[in-house]
């Protein structure tokens, strides 16, 4: 694992995104996008939690163990959803 | 660390269990080794407490009409005997025992990642318990081990909350334990101990940790739920509230299906060990059966829906989870396989372990093989909450994961203690216990046929016949829970009589003292060859 | 890459090194955190469902949330997660002040959106929006708004939970931190914590449009 | 311990078929526990410690074999699972002509009505050579309606229907067992399917006390008891959509979605107005929920179902 020490201005840039993000989810929830809305949403949070993973939580510098760890948590995650999901939209 | 006393004049001697005296020297210990021993106590206990509940259902259950207990009694026994035996026993049994005292041993590291973290599971499981036995003392609770909604939120009226708050604390301790295994087989193997040199228990235990990881956490929140709703009366799962009593299904089966192979694969470990050490000969196939350790850990997660092909689930989604439960079948199948195979053209000696191996692929397979009829849809709806099911699931979760345990118990106990038990009574027990199994759960698999439902009470007479023959069986069983206590304690009293490796088995465990002494090692160990390598004839390290 | 495995701390004894000894609390904490997916995932799906089952009522209950509010403890949140990892960075370059500095800002932070939460659910306890038998809502929807209710109580304070525990472990390495115990070269746990509250704070990151947002426009 | 079955009553269309599979993963499951259990015993007696014979060629590893092993138990597996599927979808759509009772279970107890009003209780009467279509739901927790003869069984949920169907073909009395945990008396609620030739199935139905008005206007009365009609009759001026013709009807929904006017959504407009509203209307029903019975309720269904009976054609309902 690699003990790098990134520069400020990274954190700093990221900080900026987030809030700017945050702004953005705030504002589109006043438009109607029909069905879109919660995918526009959904999909702003995932951007945002990327980049807090990939930069606060250092993921992106971390080994692919690491990487594996956290992406199998997301399969899982994604497993329980759809599954459970499909039972109620075949019904 | 606190173990220089090994060069004292006093008659001391070097091992874990010498390393400190008093209560306070276990209750505060941090090595691996003497935790194991804390939870072997603990599982015993709660194991005679859920084994206790059982021989009293079964004999309420010999007669047709309720005599010996109410019916709200019997349906408190076998709730608490499936949670005391599932949560309290099962689930932490292989792991938190064998796994907790061999798996530094076998990678050849000091102690797992995080000791203290290991002591706390223990406390944790402990409490989890205090919350269980009092919920017992206070009048027991009645849901069955399934907890289904909307009768365990709203209707029952027994001590549900103590019971899901002991089992909510208890996920924390698979859990600890789960995290500890996954990151010490990850960063702590001893140097050249790569992925496909680990025994095959190594595996079982890391498959196992990885779906505690994951499927847990589901449990707890769910029981969260459960609560909430219980305790502040609004509908999460009560459909009289608006909510959804199938979506408690699906959680909690996304949990419980997974759980039952955190059940069965530390067993299989434990068997692959046994078989290749008694066969003399390598394990047939060692990668095959690694992958399907695996397999059967991730595909595990998608069959869940199988519990429910009656519940009102989508025809489609009944599907689904049918196809990929005769999938997970798959790699089970290879493990039988393989163990047979290994078998074949070995040098098999009859040592008590290799008995249990031998009643475990017998009972896994016959029970795997009615899971079959399970799993296919159409025989479900016949099957389901019937005794078909309490058969197929005892042929597994006694019949194969409790005979692992004992298996295992029998092939470390030498290690674990270094004392050698009475052989002949061990066999002898091993053989009772076959007997008293076959007796007690033969005969419900045909009163499942016959269309006798689960977690009844009462009963129409023409089933009385098969219920009499398991009731005899089960007393027999009992008994032969109870000799091995017996001359496993016994054991005890006799001088250290074994050496560093009195089976001639191969694995790191076998090269350090018997019992180890606190570090594990003298000096870490090199690995350089394969896992197994038996020579044709046996060779006895003493 | 430090392996000066005679430090001032040292490794434990039962590891091999310090580089073994941080892989392993950083695996751990990932792993852990993977169980945290988990747990919350299972709100997700039961409000992901229910949404589904109930979208009106669900559109109608959001908008008695106080947007404002919430998007106020998103940024406070966010600012939080920024001077958390302010801290582990000058952690890892052995700055002991500025990681003090920064710990307490994250803790001020951290309380701080406990306070607008605090704030927040005093509102709903006086509109009568506590799911129960005190339960009251306007309109036709009133059972499946309560439903709305229980998620949102169950997700956020869950959230809060997690907070809670958050800031009581940044205390404790506050307290540490000033004690020096952190160096350049051992700093294990303050990475540990780091990880674990910008994972709290990815959470709020989806309860945020989930629970605020359902229908403004 | 009069009698001691080993095989339990076949007595529907269904049932033989079930059995069918079933003795065939019976046979899947002797043929694999026979190989493995002489296999190991094989060995066990030839390659015992100490013994002489010969262990040349003893492998370790053989991918073919391997293969083997597991494409052939995969190719069994999948087959079976073929069948399995096809009998469960059988089992699922029940034939158009069935006969229609409908099925409530409480704590615990089996309450059953026939279309034409008589109701039992923990009895079921049912005519063979017809298949019958049981629409069930429970009142407080979830239930089990299973009859082991005709290898049937469905949980009865709160809050829902479920509906199985079977066709007996035996007359004959057969369990009727509550298969899914309930509480306390849960192994007390038990019954009797009772399959009669269909005269006298005929002859039961008018002989019965409880015999007479059919379903569908006890239906009418609580209509006009509950004042349902204030808002959905012609005469009273249309407040709510009229009811007639909706029956099996597309039903366009005020979110743009469109739905089946059956027992489900009938239900639930009763029950949770608000769940669903009508396109055009405003969402001005009150709830019955706890004033109406599930007999009620399925009482109502039924009389909705009637008016869409005889005014077959009367174009749909906005
Ligand atoms: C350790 C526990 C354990 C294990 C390992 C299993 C393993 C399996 N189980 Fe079991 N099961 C339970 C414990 C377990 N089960 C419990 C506790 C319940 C009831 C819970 C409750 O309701 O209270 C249950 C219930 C249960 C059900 C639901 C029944 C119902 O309520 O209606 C189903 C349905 O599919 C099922 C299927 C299976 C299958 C397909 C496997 C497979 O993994 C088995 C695979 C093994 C083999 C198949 C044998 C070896 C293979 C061969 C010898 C080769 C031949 C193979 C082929 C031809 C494919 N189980
Ligand atoms: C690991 C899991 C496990 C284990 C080991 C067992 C072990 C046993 N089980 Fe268990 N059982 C379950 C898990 C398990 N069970 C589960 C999950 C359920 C479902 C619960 C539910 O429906 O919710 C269940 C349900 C269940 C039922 C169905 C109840 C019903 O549906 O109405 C029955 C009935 O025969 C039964 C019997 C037995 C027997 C005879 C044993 C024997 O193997 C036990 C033998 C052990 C002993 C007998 C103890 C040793 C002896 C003593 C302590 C001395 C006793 C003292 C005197 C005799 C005075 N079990
Ligand atoms: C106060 C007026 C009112 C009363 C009283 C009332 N309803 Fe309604 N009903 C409505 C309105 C308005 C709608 C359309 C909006 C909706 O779907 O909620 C409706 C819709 C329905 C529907 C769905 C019709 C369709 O076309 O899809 C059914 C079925 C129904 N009601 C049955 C009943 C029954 C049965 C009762 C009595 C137990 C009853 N209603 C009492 C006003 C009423
Ligand atoms: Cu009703 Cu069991
Ligand atoms: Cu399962």
């Amino acid at each position: 694992m690699s003990q790098h020490v990134i520069p400020q201005k990274v954190y700093y840039l990221v900080f900026v995104t987030l809030i700017l993000l945050t702004l953005v989810t705030v504002d589109v929830a006043f438009y109607n996008f029909g069905f879109l809305n919660i995918y526009i949403a959904m999909g702003i949070a995932t951007v945002k939690a990327t980049i807090v993973a990939l930069y606060f939580m250092h993921l992106r510098y971390n080994p692919r163990l690491t990487w594996l760890f956290a992406g199998a948590g997301i399969l899982w995650l994604f497993i329980m959803f759809v599954l459970t999901i499909a039972d109620y939209i075949t019904r | 660390m606190s173990n220089t006393v090994h060069h004292s004049v006093v008659d001391r001697e070097n091992d874990y269990i010498h390393a400190g005296y008093g209560l306070k020297s276990w209750l505060l210990t941090v090595d691996h080794k003497r935790i194991a021993i804390l939870y072997l106590i603990s599982i015993t206990i709660f194991f005679f407490v859920g084994g206790f509940f059982a021989f009293l259902l079964r004999l309420e259950l010999m007669t047709p009409a309720g005599d010996i207990v109410s019916a709200e009694t019997y349906n408190k026994l076998f709730t608490m005997h499936g949670v005391v035996m599932i949560f309290f026993f099962l689930i932490p049994s292989i792991p938190a025992v064998l796994g907790n005292f061999l798996v530094p041993l076998m990678i050849g590291a000091k102690d797992l990642a995080f000791p203290k973290l290991n002591l706390m599971s223990w406390y944790v499981y402990n409490i989890g318990g205090i919350f269980a036995l009092y919920a017992l003392v206070n009048g027991g609770v009645d849901t069955g081990w399934t907890f289904y909604t909307p009768y365990s939120s709203t209707y029952s009226l027994s001590n549900v909350v103590p019971v899901v708050i002991g089992a909510f604390i208890l996920g924390f301790s698979s859990i600890l334990t789960a995290l500890n295994f996954i990151v010490t087989i990850h960063k702590m193997r001893a140097p050249g101990l790569t992925w496909f040199k680990l025994p095959l228990f190594i595996w079982a235990s890391y498959a196992t940790s990885i779906i505690t990881v994951l499927a847990t956490p589901v449990i707890a929140i769910t029981l969260c739920l459960l609560l909430f709703e219980r305790l502040m009366g609004v509908g999460i799962f009560d459909p009289a509230l608006g909510g959804d009593p199938i979506l408690f299904q699906h959680l909690f089966w996304f949990y419980s299906h997974p759980a039952v192979y955190i059940m069965i694969i530390p067993s299989m470990g434990v068997i692959s060990e046994v078989v290749t050490c008694f066969a003399r000969k390598r394990i047939f196939g060692y990668k095959f059966m690694a992958y399907a350790i695996m397999a059967i850990a991730i595909f595990g997660f998608l069959v869940w829906g199988h519990h429910m092909f009656i519940s009102g689930q989508s025809v489609y989604a009944g599907f689904v989870f049918s196809a990929l439960s005769f999938m997970v079948a798959i790699p089970s199948a290879i493990k039988v396989f393989n163990w047979t195979a290994t078998l074949y053209k070995g040098h098999i000696e009859f040592r008590t372990p290799i008995l249990y191996a031998f009643g475990f692929i017998g009972l896994f397979t016959i029970g795997g093989l009615t899971g079959l009829f399970l799993a296919s849809l159409a025989t479900d709806v016949h099957l389901t909450d019937t005794y078909f099911v309490v058969a197929h699931f005892h042929y597994i979760m006694v019949g194969g994961a409790v005979m692992g345990y004992l298996g295992g118990i029998h092939f470390w106990w030498p290690k674990m203690t270094g004392r050698m038990y009475n052989e002949a009574w061990a066999k002898f027990s091993a053989l009772i216990l076959f007997v008293g199994f076959n007796l007690t759960f033969f005969p419900q698999f045909v009163l499942g046929y016959l269309g006798m439902p689960r977690r009844y009470y009462i009963y129409p007479d023409e089933f009385q016949v098969l219920n009499v023959l398991s009731t005899a069986g089960a007393t027999i069983l009992g008994l032969g829970y109870i000799i091995p206590m017996v001359y496993l304690l016994w054991s005890l009293r006799k001088e250290k009589n074994v050496g560093t490796n009195p089976w001639g088995a191969t694995g790191l465990e076998w090269t350090t003292q018997s019992p180890p002494i606190t570090h594990n090692f003298e000096k870490t160990p090199v690995v350089t060859g394969e896992p197994y390598v038996y020579q044709e004839e046996e060779k006895v390290v003493e | 890459m430090s392996n000066n495995s005679d430090s001032a701390v040292g490794h434990a004894h039962h590891f091999t090194d310090m580089d073994q000894q941080r892989e392993a609390s950083t695996l751990g904490m990932w792993t852990f955190l993977v169980t945290e997916i988990m747990f919350f995932g299972g709100l997700f799906v039961a409000y992901a469902l229910y949404r589904s089952m109930y979208p009106e009522a669900f559109a109608e209950a959001s908008l008695r949330l106080n947007l404002l509010l919430g998007a106020i403890n998103t940024g406070v949140l966010i600012c939080s997660s920024l001077t958390m990892v302010l801290a582990v960075r000058d952690a890892q370059s052995g700055k002991v002040k500025g990681l003090v500095r920064y710990l307490i800002a994250t803790i001020v932070l951290g309380s701080a959106f406990l306070v607008i939460k605090a704030f927040e659910y005093s509102h709903k306890i006086h509109e009568h929006l506590i799911p129960g038998s005190s339960f009251q809502f306007a309109g036709p929807f009133g059972q499946q708004a309560e439903m709305f209710f229980s998620l949102y109580f169950m997700m956020t304070g869950l959230h809060a939970i997690h907070m809670i525990i958050g800031i009581g472990v940044l205390s404790v390495l506050l307290y540490q931190a000033k004690r020096g115990r952190f160096t350049a070269e051992y700093y294990s746990p303050i990475d540990v914590a780091g990880l674990y509250w910008h994972f709290v704070d990815v959470v709020w990151i989806y309860l945020f449009p989930l629970l605020y947002l359902v229908s403004r426009h | 311990m009069s009698s001691f079955p080993l095989l339990p009553d076949s007595a529907s269309t269904i049932s033989d078929q079930i059995d069918a599979l079933f003795f065939f993963l019976v046979a899947v499951s002797v043929f694999f526990s026979l190989i493995i259990t002489i296999a190991l015993a094989f060995s066990a007696a030839r390659y015992r410690k100490g013994s002489t014979a010969s262990r040349k060629g003893a492998l370790s590893d053989y991918l073919p074999l391997e293969l083997a092993w597991s494409i052939i138990p995969l190719i069994i597996a999948m087959f079976i699972f073929g069948w399995s599927a096809k009998l469960y979808l059988d089992m699922h759509v029940a034939p158009a002509n069935a006969m229609e009772v409908y099925v409530v279970g409480k704590q615990w107890m089996w309450k059953i009505q026939h279309p034409g009003g008589n109701r039992e209780i923990n009895e079921l009467h049912v005519p063979v050579g017809r298949p019958v279509k049981l629409i069930m739901t429970s009142q407080d927790v979830i239930h089990s309606f299973y009859i082991p003869a005709f290898r049937v069984k469905q949980d009865v949920l709160p809050g829902k229907y479920t509906t199985q169907w079977f066709e007996a073909t035996k007359p004959g009395e057969y369990h009727l067992f509550c298969a899914e945990y309930c509480g306390t008396s849960h192994s007390g609620m038990i019954g009797k399917v009772i399959a009669m030739e269909p005269a006298d199935y005929e002859k039961w139905l008018s002989g019965t006390s409880s015999a007479g008005i059919a379903m569908a206007s006890s239906g009418a009365e609580v209509f006009e008891r509950f004042g349902c009609k204030t808002c959905h009759r012609q005469d009273t001026g249309l407040r709510g959509p009229a009811l007639d013709g909706l029956w099996g009807k597309q039903v366009k929904l005020a979110d743009g979605k469109t739905i089946v006017a059956d027992q489900e959504y009938i239900r639930e407009s009763i029950l949770n107005p608000g769940a669903k509203t009508v396109a055009g209307y405003q969402q001005l029903m009150p709830t019955y929920k706890n004033q109406l019975t599930n007999e009620q309720v399925n009482q109502l269904i039924e009389y909705v179902r009637s008016l869409s009976a005889t005014q077959e054609n009367q174009g749909n309902n906005q």
